[in-house]
């Protein structure tokens, strides 16, 4: 595997996964409608998962495939559709609004990927092409999801932008060759318990506020200092 | 068998002061008045083992005891300026113990608190260690601390606890600042001595020490919080504070500056001594004419002293420098002879002030009076440490002073003009600090003592009961031997000259006076004594041969006040001169402009039966220029970070992410490069 | 034996300087009326008011303390002393080895705080009054007492009146005008200290313009007599402090100099040092006569005048670097 | 020198409370489930004892003198919590502040932060250790939420969202790590331990480290609520029950603190890579400063104390930052001590704001007049707190001082602005808990003999600063050379 490089199809492919994700974050960034974004996020899960299952086939590490269907199961298909559900039974409105505009936040976007680009190239120029663009790429969409996370006032939406900022955790690890089990098994259970807590907690938070902005808790903390 | 006794002293003392510490927790156990007595007994019998170390001079002795900084151990060690210096902690400690026991205040609080206070000041004055040294310093903040705050009742006492502790953590870390920066090869004192700093860092170190250890001892520009304080306490307690803990600060400075920061200075290092204490002992006096709580007044009057001894201190630092050893061992002299008279006078006169308070029910000058006739020891003694505090000879206060004065005019050789025509305006400060030290000195007497009392209270004072007046008297006697054999106790001072400055007062000083140089005429205070005992007498004879004896009695005539009422026979008691009253022609021509003091006067118009009213107002030019701009200052920051603490949480999470990405391009430049 | 022989010649010394003082102030008053072309009273009217004071029994206010009552003894008493240090006639004396400067200005200070206790005690709104200002004053004064002595121990090397006495008579030190400055100086911290106008009027007996009187306004009898014997006395020794420091020729030498104690020299020095009193309580008259009394508050500014001379004296000093 | 992985007695150490933790959650009875606590605590803290004796490193678990004396300190705290939080909680019960359900959670999260914060202190994987101290948040912030209150939620919301996306960011440095790693370990394990990576750095990549080294460090930063990551702390502190914030004060500082000595080891190790020093003492002088003066607006008595934590967490980061034996024994010393310290204060505050019923400063004050014990108790902890003697932070703060003159002496000014700023309004609020006239007391009493675990703590502390006994200082030598 370490002679992986340009023009190799595992390469190619693997980068061709990487660059969806991360197009897709961009497409996260860019949502107004709740629907629209749990539907992106369930297809950058999907390209996780499938990216997941290429690095299990090319580095044949059957425990991948494993992270892979995890990651399927998961995130591309109960949580979009415990999401979808929430939004029903709590009837949120079908838009948001970012707290930063549309444009300003792609923007931000581009300039936080070509930083982390320039980050980690110089970083592996004698390592292999593989872990460098992969890497590049995995830092990109987790610095997109933070963004997300900042842009975005709904504690909804945050979560979300929680998920994906994981998606690029996820597709870093699976990216590094031999990387043991421990860290599949670790962003498992991040995941699972993370989507628990969120639960109740939305669940909590809409009874106690009746609404899932943010700003009102930073209300009630203002009274309380 | 006397080398035997000398050799003891050290282990004598430390075992005082364990002794002392383990009194704090023991204290809930014995009770209060168990506590004081078996702290006078230890403090006591720490001065006759410290004054035998003196007199034998068996220096310096150390021993290491297994306790301190992480399992390092620790120094203490026992020199002339540590055993001249714990003379008066010890001496002090014992009148503050035996006066507590009249204590009409919170004893548990201050009988648990008030041995640990001396023990930590015996900490720091035997520490020969950075860690004993600040360890001792701090501890004796807190404990000093715990024993301000015990009225704590009152909000004026919290409002002073607060500045105190602020100061005190500020001075401590001064002191740390200072400690590490003369530690680089190691902290105990003898690793220090052996690599003396480079001069821009020992000048660091001279900053710190006249900014941390010299705010302790009240030195101005960061004095404020020192009435305040030492108002507050208990009377023993404050006794304590003004008359021993001020000077243990001041031992704290002079150990760094002159033992410490090496044994050869530029002379131009005394400079910034002889301004702040030139500086202090003026505004001290001055805000003692203008305040009007007893203990407050005294000390202010304490900072005006400690002024005093820094400008001796400086000029002795400078003639060091400058290397005219006759001059820095007369200043040194004088300064340490102050230290001493001092610390003596300034204790009893809190002792007297605690009398006061306790028997005539108030410090505000304006419900007191008249307590000479129902208070006559506490008034003998008061009238006594005023003489020293006003500075009149044959009196404790006044050999120093001469000294000083003496001392001043021997600093015109020292350097070139500026110096010179800084050292005249020195003598005409320090004289107008006396003069004003003097007519607080009356004010405050005529006010408390004489005349006729203000308030019932007053009228109805009483004595102190006999544990306070034994102290008193103990502490009286003390001080009129100061004053009497200045000579005596400056050769105690011997060996604590000869370790700072490297010279002693020996061939100046003798039982019968001292003088500036061997053979000059020089200040007998014996003679002076005689001098004036034999004209009282010759008057006496005069008058009994000559003149008509006996008094006649009458009422007073007042120009005509009202008839008094019945509490009052001495006819309405405000209708004579008070304290405010006294002040006005100091309070308008210096307090004007060196006090911000602002008189306004609320008269009714003509018709109205309301009485007129006078109010006045000062404020200390630290508080104006220093502390309120800095208090701003900190309000602003406080602001500005409380917007930070209490964003939203998305605004919280873009501060996480720059973050990020602040150390992400800072690799990113930093690989660059 | 010699010490016997000084003692008696300290008492001689105190002695005169007692009898004197009251005629120095009957002089001053005398040339003061004859100024303003009054009559006036006899050289010796202070003598009698003091004779008849002492056979009047004291009245004392029963809300005074025993301190109203020794103030006077005091007073007086530390003024005999200031006196004894303070050279008339004579260099050498007894207490010549203790007359410090600073000690006489201490021995002053005390005489002063006692009269100013004693008119706090006398509990009434005059005593309070003239305490207050008398104390004011000092504060004033002082420091400008200060310079002029710091000057003289540069010019002298010396803070001891008996020394510097015999520095200036020897003519080491010439004419100075850091001397005049000083000189200046010390004549009006002496005006002050003594209450003389334009800082005090020691006739008056108006309210608002007493200082000195005020404080003592409760006294009566021997007491007065007392008080009004230390303040005559205050007014000498200053006039023999000045001319001992600034005009001591015609003193009689130190014994240790000439060898032995020649009552011939003695002689000189007295008729010299009744001279120049006389000729500096003419001086007095004619100036309180030609002043005004200042308002209070103009008496600092009058003082810190003194100050500055004080100051411009030393500093000239340094310049011309002639200090000893 | 290796160990057995598992089943062996160190296990126990973070396995005890674990197996307590479900324990509790089985026997579903609050009044046993606080002595199955306690009885778990205890038998945690006595396996931690034994620690010492067993020095040592697996793929796993590592106890080195570092690990083995936090955890010991750990356990301890947990011990001492357990003790106080048994009439706490009861007595929250009885208020009606908490009903059953909710208590018998409060043991169990209680029981597994513990555990887990063991096991994070005892992990020599990267993993392992991510983990355990993710599933110790999750179960800090369930404990935080407990109370129904708006201000606890909005609390542990705060809290885990933001603690969530740092231990994020730190999962995705410990990636990179086991990436910079990989040219000198190779693939497996080794790649992801600390005791290898530590041999190993000088081969390691020096760019992917660094970059690893910041994802870590404001991922561990954040929880050890280094500015500007911190605004989780001070209202997790103020909302959620006291005797959590008194391990939350100490141990979760304490793990993240350590976590970034040992990557500030690895950092060191390797020549290429940049000086870690340099943004640790940033963001520590920041927190010390910023954290000063955000004392001084206060109301709140816990969020006030939490910003102290702040406050100290800082100098410790400041300190490690420093490097070097002399300052990593600083801190070291300074995190124990603090945590002890902060402990006894959290005990005592939770008792006085019991006793008044309340939390806000003006509801308590005068604590000295009307409970002489709990307001000595109260005012000698923040004397601890403060740094003054005869306690440990004196000591501490003095070594981490001279430590920085020697170093970096221009950056001493700003050290003392924030300690001065800070103690001076620690001690003025100890003139208005402790002084003064007392409020109206609406809880229980508290006597001495309920205040012992806080002067076991202040005894200690005040041991560790000026008697402290040869063995434990060559001991916290030993566990400084191996951080620094």
């Amino acid at each position: 595997m370490e002679h992986i490089g340009f023009g190799a199809l595992s390469y190619d492919f693997a980068h061709l996964l990487g660059g969806v994700m991360l197009l897709l974050s961009f497409a996260l960034l860019s949502q107004r409608r709740i629907a629209a974004t749990i539907d992106t996020y369930a297809l950058q899960a999907l390209t996780l998962s499938i990216a997941a299952c290429w690095q299990g086939y090319v580095q044949n590490e059957p425990s991948l495939y494993l992270t892979g269907a995890i990651a399927f199961a998961a995130k591309a298909v109960i949580i979009p559709l415990m999401l979808r559900r929430i939004v029903r039974r709590l009837h949120l409105s079908a838009t948001m609004e970012p707290a930063l505009g549309i444009f300003a936040s792609m923007a931000l976007g581009v300039a936080l990927v070509a930083l982390s680009i320039m980050v980690v190239l110089p970083t592996t120029i004698q390592a292999q092409a593989l872990t460098r663009e992969d890497l590049a790429l995995a830092l990109s969409v987790v610095l997109l999801g933070l963004l997300m996370m900042i842009t975005r006032r709904t504690a909804f939406t945050q979560v979300i932008g929680f998920m994906s900022l994981e998606n690029g955790l996820i597709l870093a690890a699976v990216g590094v060759a031999g990387m043991p089990l421990v860290v599949e098994l670790s962003v498992a259970v991040l995941v699972l318990v993370g989507v628990v807590v969120f639960r109740i907690f939305l669940r909590r938070m809409n009874v106690q506020f009746h609404s899932l902005d943010t700003a009102h808790f930073d209300r009630v903390g203002s009274t309380h200092r | 068998m006397s080398d035997l006794v000398l050799s003891a002293a050290l282990p004598g003392l430390t075992c005082v002061m364990a002794m002392l510490t383990a009194a704090v927790p023991v204290t809930f156990a014995i009770g209060a008045r168990l506590t004081f007595a078996s702290s006078f007994v230890l403090c006591a019998a720490g001065a006759v083992i410290d004054l035998t170390a003196l007199i034998g001079g068996a220096f310096p002795a150390s021993i290491t005891l297994p306790l301190g900084l992480a399992g390092q151990s620790t120094v203490l060690s026992l020199d002339g300026v540590s055993a001249v210096f714990l003379l008066l902690v010890l001496l002090s400690g014992a009148a503050a113990s035996l006066a507590a026991r009249d204590d009409h205040g919170h004893p548990m609080a201050t009988a648990a608190a008030l041995p640990g206070f001396i023990a930590a000041m015996m900490l720091t004055l035997l520490a020969a260690d950075a860690f004993a040294l600040v360890a001792g310093f701090e501890a004796m903040s807190l404990a000093s601390f715990i024993l301000v705050v015990t009225n704590h009742r009152d909000d004026s006492v919290q409002a002073a606890g607060r500045l105190y502790i602020g100061m005190a953590a500020w001075s401590g870390l001064c002191l740390i600042a200072a400690v590490a920066l003369l530690a680089p090869h190691g902290a105990g004192f003898a690793a220090m001595r052996a690599a003396p700093p480079e001069i821009w860092r020992a000048s660091v170190i001279l900053a710190l020490a006249l900014l941390g250890p010299g705010s302790k001892a009240g030195l101005v520009p960061l004095h404020i919080w020192l009435p305040a304080a030492h108002a507050s306490a208990p009377a023993p307690v404050s006794a304590l504070m003004s008359g021993a803990m001020t000077k243990v600060a001041l031992y704290v400075l002079i150990r760094l500056v002159f033992d410490l920061a090496g044994p050869a200075q530029p002379s131009w290092w005394g400079v910034p001594f002889i301004m702040l204490g030139a500086m202090s002992a003026v505004l001290g006096a001055l805000r003692a004419n203008m305040e009007t709580d007893i203990k407050t007044i005294l000390a202010c009057s304490t900072i005006e002293n400690v002024g005093l001894i820094t400008v001796g201190l400086g000029i002795a630092l400078a003639a060091r420098g400058a290397d005219v050893p006759p001059l820095a061992g007369l200043a040194m002299g004088a300064a340490l002879l102050h230290v001493l008279a001092h610390g003596g006078f300034k204790t009893l006169m809190f002792l007297a002030a605690g009398a006061v308070q306790y028997g005539a029910g108030s410090r505000a000058l304006q419900r007191l009076g008249g307590l000479i006739h129902r208070m006559p020891i506490t008034a003998g003694v008061m009238l006594l440490a005023a003489a020293s505090l006003a500075g009149l000879p044959p009196s404790a206060g006044f050999a120093s002073e001469w000294m000083l004065f003496q001392s001043v005019l021997g600093a015109v050789r020292l350097g070139g003009l500026a110096f010179q025509v800084m050292a005249c305006v020195l003598a005409a400060l320090m004289a107008l600090a006396t003069a004003l030290a003097a007519a607080a000195a009356v004010r405050l007497i005529g006010v408390v003592l004489l005349g006729r009392p203000r308030s019932p209270g007053a009228a109805e004072a009483h004595e102190a009961g006999p544990p306070l007046r034994w102290a008193m008297l103990l502490g009286g006697l003390g001080v009129v031997l100061v004053g009497l054999f200045p000579g005596i106790v400056l050769s105690l001072t011997r060996a604590a000259t000869s370790t700072l400055v490297h010279t002693t007062m020996s061939d100046r000083a003798g039982l019968f006076g001292i003088t500036t140089a061997s053979e000059a005429p020089g200040y007998a205070p014996l003679f002076i004594l005689a001098l004036l005992v034999g004209a009282a007498l010759l008057i006496g004879t005069i008058m009994r041969a000559r003149a008509v004896q006996g008094h006649r009695a009458a009422p007073l005539w007042g120009c005509g006040f009202d008839a008094s009422p019945e509490w009052q026979p001495h006819g309405d008691p405000l209708a004579q001169y008070g304290g405010s009253s006294f002040a006005q022609p100091l309070r308008r021509v210096l307090g004007h402009s060196l006090l911000a003091a602002r008189e306004s006067v609320d008269m009714p118009s003509p018709g109205e039966t309301r009485a007129a009213q006078l109010s006045i107002s000062l404020q200390d030019p630290t508080q104006t220029f220093l502390f309120s701009p800095v208090g701003t200052v900190r309000e602003f920051l406080s602001g500005l970070t409380d917007r930070l603490h209490f964003l939203p949480v998305r605004q919280v999470l873009t501060l996480m992410a720059a973050v990020l990405i602040g150390l992400l391009l800072y690799i990113a430049v930093v690989e660059q490069l | 034996m010699s010490a016997i022989a000084g003692a008696i010649a300290l008492l001689f010394h105190i002695l005169l300087m007692l009898a004197t003082a009251p005629l120095l102030v009957g002089l001053a008053r005398l040339a003061k009326a004859r100024l303003v072309a009054r009559q006036g009273p006899p050289l010796l009217q202070p003598w009698r008011d003091i004779a008849r004071l002492l056979r009047k029994q004291p009245v004392v206010a029963d809300s005074t303390s025993w301190l109203f009552r020794t103030a006077p003894t005091i007073c007086l008493a530390a003024t005999i002393a200031a006196a004894a240090l303070v050279p008339s006639c004579a260099l050498g004396m007894v207490g010549g080895a203790e007359a410090d400067l600073i000690v006489l200005a201490g021995l002053l200070g005390i005489s002063r705080a006692v009269l100013a206790l004693a008119g706090m005690d006398s509990g009434t709104s005059f005593g309070g009054i003239g305490a207050s200002r008398e104390m004011t004053f000092a504060v004033f004064a002082e420091p400008a007492l200060v310079l002029v002595i710091f000057t003289l121990a540069l010019l002298t090397g010396s803070t001891n009146l008996d020394a510097i006495s015999g520095i200036t008579i020897s003519g080491a030190l010439g004419l100075r005008i850091s001397m005049a400055m000083a000189l200046v100086a010390a004549c009006l911290v002496a005006i002050a200290e003594c209450g003389r106008i334009p800082v005090d009027n020691p006739a008056t007996h108006l309210e608002l313009t007493m200082v000195h009187e005020a404080m003592v306004l409760e006294y009566s009898g021997r007491h007065l007599a007392m008080i009004e014997l230390a303040g005559a006395l205050r007014l000498l020794v200053w006039f023999s402090l000045i001319v001992a420091i600034f005009v001591p020729f015609g003193m009689s030498p130190r014994p240790a100099d000439t060898g032995a104690l020649l009552l011939g020299f003695w002689l000189l020095g007295l008729i010299a040092w009744t001279l120049k009193m006389s000729i500096l309580s003419l001086a007095l008259a004619a100036f309180e006569t030609s002043r005004a009394k200042l308002r209070v508050f103009r008496v600092p500014e009058l003082l810190g005048m003194a100050l500055l001379l004080g100051l411009l004296a030393a500093i000239l000093l340094f310049v011309s670097q002639g200090f000893a | 020198m290796t160990l057995p992985d598992w089943f062996d007695t160190v296990t126990l150490v973070p396995g005890i409370p674990l197996v307590g933790a479900l324990l509790v959650a089985i026997l579903r009875d609050s009044r046993i489930g606080a002595w199955v606590v306690i009885a778990a605590t205890a038998a945690g803290f006595a396996a931690a004892l034994r620690l010492p004796g067993q020095l040592g490193s697996g793929l796993f678990l590592l106890v080195d003198p570092l690990s083995a004396h936090l955890a010991i300190l750990t356990a301890f705290i947990g011990l001492t919590t357990a003790v106080i939080s048994r009439r706490f909680i009861a007595h929250e019960l009885a208020t009606g502040a908490l009903d059953a359900g909710r208590v018998q959670s409060y043991h169990t999260l209680f029981l597994t932060f513990l555990g887990f914060m063991l096991l994070a202190l005892l992990s020599n994987n990267l993993g392992v250790a991510w983990v355990a101290l993710e599933a110790a948040t999750i179960s800090a912030v369930l404990v935080v939420g407990l109370p129904r209150t708006d201000e606890a939620v909005e609390a542990s919301w705060k809290f885990f969202i933001l603690c969530g996306v740092g231990i994020a960011l730190a999962l995705f440095g410990t990636v990179v790590m086991y990436l910079a790693a990989l040219p000198a370990l190779g693939p497996g394990y080794g790649a992801m331990t600390w005791t290898e990576l530590t041999l190993a750095a000088p081969n390691c990549r020096a760019t992917l480290l660094n970059l690893a080294f910041v994802f870590m460090l404001v991922g561990y930063g954040t929880k050890a609520g280094l500015v500007p990551l911190h605004s989780w702390m001070p209202d997790a502190h103020a909302e959620g029950p006291t005797p959590v914030s008194a391990v939350l004060a100490g141990s979760v500082l304490n793990v993240a603190l350590l976590l970034i000595m040992r990557l500030r080891a690895v950092m060191a190790a390797n020549a290429q890579a940049i000086d870690p020093g340099p943004p640790i003492m940033v963001l520590g002088l920041l927190s010390v400063l910023l954290a000063a003066f955000s004392l001084w607006g206060r109301r709140d008595v816990k969020r006030f104390f939490a910003f102290s934590s702040i406050e100290q967490s800082g100098l410790a980061a400041f300190a490690i930052g420093l490097g070097g034996v002399g300052a990593t024994f600083a801190a070291l010393l300074h995190m124990t001590v603090h945590t002890l310290c902060k402990a006894a204060v959290y005990q005592s505050v939770g008792a006085a704001s019991q006793r008044k019923g309340g939390q806000k400063f003006t509801e308590i004050t005068g604590m000295i007049a009307s409970d002489p014990a709990l307001g000595i108790t109260l005012a000698a902890a923040i004397i601890a707190v403060a740094g003054l003697p005869p306690f440990g932070l004196f000591a501490s703060e003095i070594l981490i001082l001279s430590e920085t003159m020697r170093q970096t002496p221009w950056l001493v000014p700003l050290l003392a602005i924030g300690l001065l700023v800070g103690g001076w309004k620690l001690l003025a609020r100890l003139i208005t808990l402790c002084l003064g006239a007392p409020t109206q007391a609406r809880g229980p009493a508290v006597g001495w003999t309920l205040l012992w675990p806080a002067w076991l703590h202040l005894v200690l502390a005040a041991i560790l600063g000026f008697a402290m006994p040869a063995t434990i200082a060559a001991w916290l030598l030993a566990a400084a050379k191996v951080a620094s």
